[in-house]
């Protein structure tokens, strides 16, 4: 369908009601009393309960697998392995999370003749209770031959190395290299002519980063309830930020139509991009056909979670740049290889287009490189690649702009990309507000605030994220009251039911207490993508903005109707439909609908490709303990181009989310590995997250520079705060005692090394 | 004509060059047009008749991968990397 | 988790009775804060869980000036530092029970329990130590004694025979001129295992410028909690001075013999026994001074 | 397998008997046997706090004790704790602060902030920190979580056990 453009005229800047306000979210009373339906909190009549076997390898060869004993267990209803799954040809589909291929997510559901990685699903059980799932698990019996694991990137990369999927090789935007590999893809941008553009400069800096594997660390860990009817109709219940992706998955890895499968999300612990795939819906339903049609229940325990989901990738970046002793680039060059896990996806695609977003550049050459290791199959998490990415990014320009003696907001305000200049991919930007964020910054106290105190610094960096728009659908209809109905598909992480219902309020004038919206499940509601990529308030926000439109539109004719007027000569005005100088009240013609003619619903579906690139800038204040290592942060400020803060509190929980999560990765996020491949912290003991005592306030200033592509001006804003944090923390430490950390996590014990080597040296 | 610009890792069916231009009125017209004069082109940026997993298409910044969508005189034809979120 | 039987003893004689008829396989349940987790990871099996709150003895905290603390093995860090006396009577005791997990764990933990646990890195237990501590065990023989420096013997492992139980903890009554803390590192600022522990406690002399005695302890550093005797010794009758504290800080990293494991490596619990000792001390003589 | 074991107790003011496993902890029997699904699981081995109940009056990880020992005790869960004229003080600042975002450390938070209160009628900033680190939330970066238990002891004294006095 075509898209409507702001009837108001600018986008973003029309004097609105409700759009721009705090109201309390839909969903809250529920969510603060405990009574909210989130996955595990699913239960159904004569219900089961699943386990998992997991594979206490890093890479094996199943050779056999016997379940018999298993099988016998009283109370044990079903167990299934890899061969009760159909077998799947490659089948390339995009889940939203980028591309992915089903039959490698069909060997992630349960192995098929290998195990990959610590903690790959190999067996599961279904029983009359989670204790007997777990004892009959323990009795399932696998023999392995055991392979060499390879989990880190560069040796992965080596010719040399153990080869994980021996059918892989190398493609090349479309064209396969010869030979067995573990190097997924390579890509490449290039522009200008960078020997030309290093020439020209006065000072280059080259330096190498490693970052540490680190996992989207969601509260919730995953559930879900399989019910395979005895008429062949598969319902799952299950946390996901996109249902018709998982019914998509459903229905491909089991080989269903996908009119039989039905997805019901529950409200959702949590995602950051890490509850996109597949991983127990397959398997409960599965479990459920072979147990009698009873439906089955699986929930991971946390060290499932860490073993088995998300994380996303390690990886090694190389970054060149050069610029004049006036503080102009002239060249960059980057290299990234980043680990997949054991199955082709990581992320370098975006973080090879984050890494040099922000800055104008005439010369310069990204490759980038996908490499399978020993680990858990790569999932989206926030931003995917782009924290890596700009971590070494914003940390070289740093140097650069320290050796020029150039004040670093000054030097990237020289070399900030605006309307008109293109990206290191080549597109050329629209109106972006990246320049107007590090105005804000200069601007802001925090930057002038002195810093005092031993071991004290402050970093700045900045973060690019393209955002997306995807496809979403409503439904909607009026009650005789007045109010309306809202049915969307894009579960509600973060508080979009409210700002969604916001959008439709301020397009039809109305109350936003008179619009219920409600997440409804794959059979009621047209089609939506995921909630992911920072596109739900843009996108589905969208929809309901043009199903508003067509109500009003409907109840123009309904008051047409009831005045005996001409339909043409109704005009709608807060809350108002008139003619003539006789009027009625949209809620009196709600009420007057049984008398009018027909109940008024509507729909709409839209996908919008003008989404808005988000740009941010981050200042933060730390203090170093040179004795421990430890960092503390002290002060955080993030700017942000939102757009259009539809409701502004909610952004600036978006930008504190991002920030928590991206100083935890700066500090102490990482799996640790021991040299057989075996994770040895899955737990959130030693997985560090931050706590509420290792984080300030963070102050947050949204710049509102209209997304010119949509109706109220919104970009997507929840990805962009994770991208600038591990940059500007690294910029700080560096202020603070003078060392250059390029390792992620910046842990205490990596800090006393590296003011060890600057002793020694 | 409407601008394309290659992407590294196929320019060399175009002999190096970066930027080529093509005649068409959509997207399927201009590549088309282009693989016509540099054989194969085509294939390594679509497949089974769509752009490949992976790539997006934008037409004047604006991410589409729709092939009947609509290519002016002076637009610019660029293939990125799909980027999506979490 | 695994099934097991469940009892709760009233008193000290019926515990005993009940750890004897499992041939050392029954478990005591305290606070639960380690055994539950660990039962349900794996990590300890058991056919028999003992909960000995119902104890009297085991959950009565009683402090005198004179006779000093009496710490039932399972009452709880909140308890312990629910009490205004007992804070201001033994406050580097109270460092380790506002450390020891978050403010849930502290509602169930107790300093018997982490003792009994036996990690080398456990809070408790240096602070304990350096507060002269000394552990009342009962079992089918009746009551014994053991300093707390001797309880552990290893990680996880302690000094307990089979059907024997700790019943409760006795620090003595701190001297005049008495300071101490503890302190740990670890990389967030809450919930976490130490890499390194230290605690301290000093008498001083009555100008507060000589120790007349010291004790030094660590945490994590070894299989065991570590009473660092070195540093103490080197201590008793030293000035109070940077040179002199640096010493027994370089004594104590000497003491130290860590290994490397994810949470840290030797060269850095080495670093750190220094500089964590050298802190400890010198709080420990800002509190004895007053 | 071990015998079951009824247990006494009292649940949100509600005289309850439990039928329990002794291995059974009780977050495992608050949610599987009473449906009380607002404790959540988030780590079940005390490192989250979204699990956490008041066990007469004390905050604990409801992971970390077994059903059996509830015997003869009081627990209030998130279940229990709005008013009957309404949500609870710290409940309707947690929404008017957008203190949540995905919500299901929410319960969790909210029952150790009301054990804060009880205790520390008007605590700090660094108190509330303090005490709530055992709470782990992956959303909001705890700025509007602290915000909105600073607010409800600042507006309303008498949320907890405050001796009475009214600004």
């Amino acid at each position: 369908m075509t898209l409507t453009r702001d009837k108001k005229g600018v986008a973003g800047k029309a004097p609105y009601k409700v759009i721009g306000t705090r109201p309390l979210r839909p969903d809250g009373a529920d969510k603060v009393t405990g009574k909210a339906v989130y996955g595990a909190d699913v239960h159904l009549p004569a219900m089961l309960y699943g386990a998992m076997l997991r594979s206490p390898h890093a890479h094996a060869r199943i050779s056999s697998i016997d379940t018999s004993e298993a099988e016998r267990v009283p109370g044990v209803k079903a167990v299934v392995t890899a061969a009760d799954l159909p077998v799947i040809q490659d089948i390339l589909t995009d889940l939203g999370e980028g591309v992915v291929n089903l039959r490698y997510t069909s060997n992630n559901v349960l192995a098929h003749d290998k195990v990959l990685y610590h903690g790959h699903a190999v067996a599961a059980v279904a029983a009359t209770s989670t204790a007997i799932a777990e004892e009959a698990v323990k009795l399932i019996k696998v023999e392995y031959d055991l392979l060499p694991p390879v989990l880190d990137v560069l040796e992965a990369m080596k010719d040399d190395a153990p080869i994980i999927l021996e059918d892989l090789r190398t493609t090349e935007l479309g064209e396969k290299r010869e030979g067995q590999t573990n190097i997924a893809s390579h890509i490449q941008h290039r522009r200008g002519d960078l020997e030309q553009g290093f020439a020209a400069a006065d000072i280059i800096v080259e330096r190498e980063f490693r970052t540490g594997t680190v996992h989207q660390g969601y509260i919730e860990p995953h559930s879900a309830v399989g019910l395979y009817n005895d008429d062949g109709h598969v319902t799952v219940w299950c946390s996901t930020q996109g249902a018709f992706g998982i019914r998509n998955q459903v229905s491909e890895l089991l080989k269903l139509p996908v009119s039989d499968v039905t997805v019901i999300p529950t409200e959702i612990g949590g995602g950051f991009g890490g509850k996109l795939g597949v991983y127990l819906e397959p398997v409960v339903a599965l479990l459920s056909k072979k147990a009698g049609h009873r439906p089955v229940k699986m929930t991971m325990n946390r060290t499932e979670v860490l073993q088995a989901t998300g994380p996303t990738s390690a990886s090694y970046i190389r970054v060149k740049m050069g610029a004049t002793r006036d503080g102009k680039l002239t060249a960059a060059e980057a290299y990234l290889a980043y680990d997949a896990g054991a199955f082709p996806g990581s992320p370098v695609g975006s973080a090879a287009v984050v890494i040099l977003a922000p800055y104008k550049l005439d010369h310069l050459l990204i490759d980038g490189y996908d490499v399978i290791v020993n680990k858990p199959r790569s999932a989206a998490y926030r931003a995917p690649g782009g924290t890596n990415a700009a971590y070494a990014s914003e940390a070289v320009i740093d140097e650069l702009a320290k050796i020029i003696g150039m004040d670093p907001l000054e030097f990237r305000l020289k070399n900030a990309v605006t309307e008109g200049d293109r990206r290191a991919d080549g597109p050329v930007y629209a109106r972006i507000g990246f320049v107007e964020t590090l105005h804000a910054a200069q601007e802001h106290p925090h930057y002038r605030a002195p810093l005092e105190g031993k071991h004290r610094g402050r970093g700045v960096a900045s973060g690019f994220w393209n955002n997306w728009g995807g496809r979403s659908s409503v439904s909607a209809s009026i009650n005789p009251d007045g109010s309306v109905n809202l049915l969307e598909g894009s579960p509600d992480i973060g508080g979009t039911r409210a700002s969604i219902a916001m959008q439709l309020a301020e397009t039809m004038e109305i109350a936003y207490e008179d619009v219920h919206p409600r997440v409804v499940d794959t059979d009621s509601v047209g089609y939506n993508d995921a909630t992911g990529g920072s596109r739900t308030t843009f996108g589905t926000g969208w929809a309901a903005y043009e199903v508003g439109l067509k109500l009003i539109d409907e109840m123009k004719r309904q008051a047409a109707d009831l005045l005996e007027v001409d339909l043409e000569s109704i005009a709608y005005e807060n809350g108002i439909f008139s003619s003539n100088g006789d009027s009625l009240g949209f809620k009196e013609i709600a009420e007057r609908i049984d008398e009018s003619g027909h109940p008024v619903v509507a729909s709409a579906s839209v996908h919008p490709e003008e989404f808005g690139p988000g740009f941010g800038t981050h200042i933060v204040d730390v203090e170093v303990d040179p004795e421990t290592g430890k960092v503390e942060i002290l002060r955080y400020t993030a700017v942000q181009d939102v757009g259009k803060a539809i409701h502004p509190s909610y952004v600036e929980g978006q930008l504190h989310g991002g920030v928590a999560q991206g100083v935890g990765w700066a500090l102490n996020e990482e799996y640790v590995y021991d040299d057989e491949g075996h994770l040895l912290n899955a737990s959130f003991l030693d997985y560090r997250i931050p706590t509420a005592l290792d984080l300030p306030m963070i102050d947050t200033v949204l710049v509102e520079v209209a997304n010119p592509g949509h109706p109220f001006g919104v970009r997507g804003v929840g990805e962009t705060p994770i991208v600038p944090p591990a940059g500007a923390v690294a910029n700080a430490i560096y202020d603070a005692i003078g060392v250059r950390m390029t390792t992620l996590p910046m842990s205490p014990g990596t800090i006393l090394e590296a003011l060890w080597a600057q002793e020694e040296s | 004509m409407a601008t394309v610009w290659i992407p590294p890792l196929v320019q060399g069916l175009t002999g190096g060059r970066q930027v080529v231009e093509a005649p068409g009125a959509t997207l399927r017209d201009v590549i088309d047009n282009l693989d016509a004069e540099y054989p194969g082109l085509k294939g390594r940026l679509f497949e089974h008749g769509r752009v490949r997993p992976g790539i997006s298409v934008t037409v004047d910044g604006v991410v589409s991968n729709k092939r009947n969508r609509s290519v002016r005189e002076d637009s610019e034809i660029h293939f990125v990397p799909a980027i999506s979120g979490g | 988790m695994q099934a097991f039987d469940f009892a709760t003893p009233t008193t000290v004689a019926e515990a005993v009775e009940l750890l004897m008829g499992r041939n050392g396989d029954a478990r005591i349940l305290s606070g639960g804060t380690d055994l539950i987790a660990q039962l349900k990871e794996g990590r300890r099996t058991t056919s028999l869980v003992v909960d000995v709150k119902r104890i009297p003895e085991v959950t009565e905290l009683r402090y005198h000036p004179e006779s000093g603390l009496k710490l039932g093995a399972a009452v709880p860090c909140v308890v312990l530092y629910g009490d205004k006396e007992i804070v201001a009577a033994y406050p580097g005791l109270i460092d380790s029970a506002t450390l020891i997990g978050g403010k849930q764990i502290q509602g169930r933990a107790s300093f018997g329990g982490n003792l009994c646990n036996a990690s080398p890195a456990a809070d408790s237990i240096p602070a304990m130590i350096v507060h002269s501590a000394s552990c009342l065990i009962a079992g089918p023989d009746g009551q014994r004694s053991v300093a707390v420096e001797a309880f552990c013997t290893g990680p996880g492992q302690t000094v307990l025979r089979d059907g024997e139980f700790l019943v409760a903890i006795h620090m003595p009554a701190p001297p005049v001129r008495f300071g101490a803390h503890y302190l740990r590192f670890i990389p967030r600022n809450e919930m976490d295992i130490a890499v390194v522990g230290a605690g301290a406690s000093v008498v001083l002399d009555e100008a507060g410028e000589r120790f007349e005695q010291a004790r030094v302890a660590l945490g994590a550093v070894a299989p065991t909690p570590l009473l660092v005797a070195e540093a103490g010794e080197y201590l008793a009758g030293k000035p109070v001075s940077e040179d002199v504290v640096d010493e027994a800080a370089r004594l104590a990293k000497e003491a130290a013999r860590p290994i490397d494991d994810m949470r840290g490596s030797v060269r850095q619990r080495k670093h750190l026994s220094a500089v964590l000792t050298r802190r400890a001390l010198w709080k420990a003589i800002e509190r004895a001074r007053g | 397998m071990a015998d079951r074991v009824i247990v006494n107790t009292s649940i949100n003011g509600e005289e309850a008997t439990l039928l329990c496993e002794p291995r059974q902890t009780l977050l495992e029997v608050l949610r599987e046997g009473l449906r009380l699904t607002g404790t959540k699981e988030g780590c079940s081995n005390g490192n989250c706090g979204a699990c956490n109940v008041l066990l007469d009056g004390v905050l604990v990880n409801s992971c970390l004790v077994l059903a059996v020992e509830a015997e003869g005790r009081s627990v209030t869960t998130i279940e229990g704790i709005a008013l009957p004229e309404g949500l609870h003080p710290l409940q309707q600042k947690f929404l008017e602060h957008a203190a949540l975002q995905c919500g299901i450390c929410t319960p969790g938070f909210i029952i150790s902030a009301k054990a804060l209160l009880e205790e520390n009628p008007s605590p700090t900033e660094e108190e509330v920190r303090f005490w709530l680190a055992g709470n782990l939330c992956r959303c909001t970066g705890y700025d509007k979580i602290v915000r909105a238990v600073l607010d409800t002891a600042e507006a309303a004294p008498s949320v907890g056990s405050f001796g009475g006095e009214t600004p």
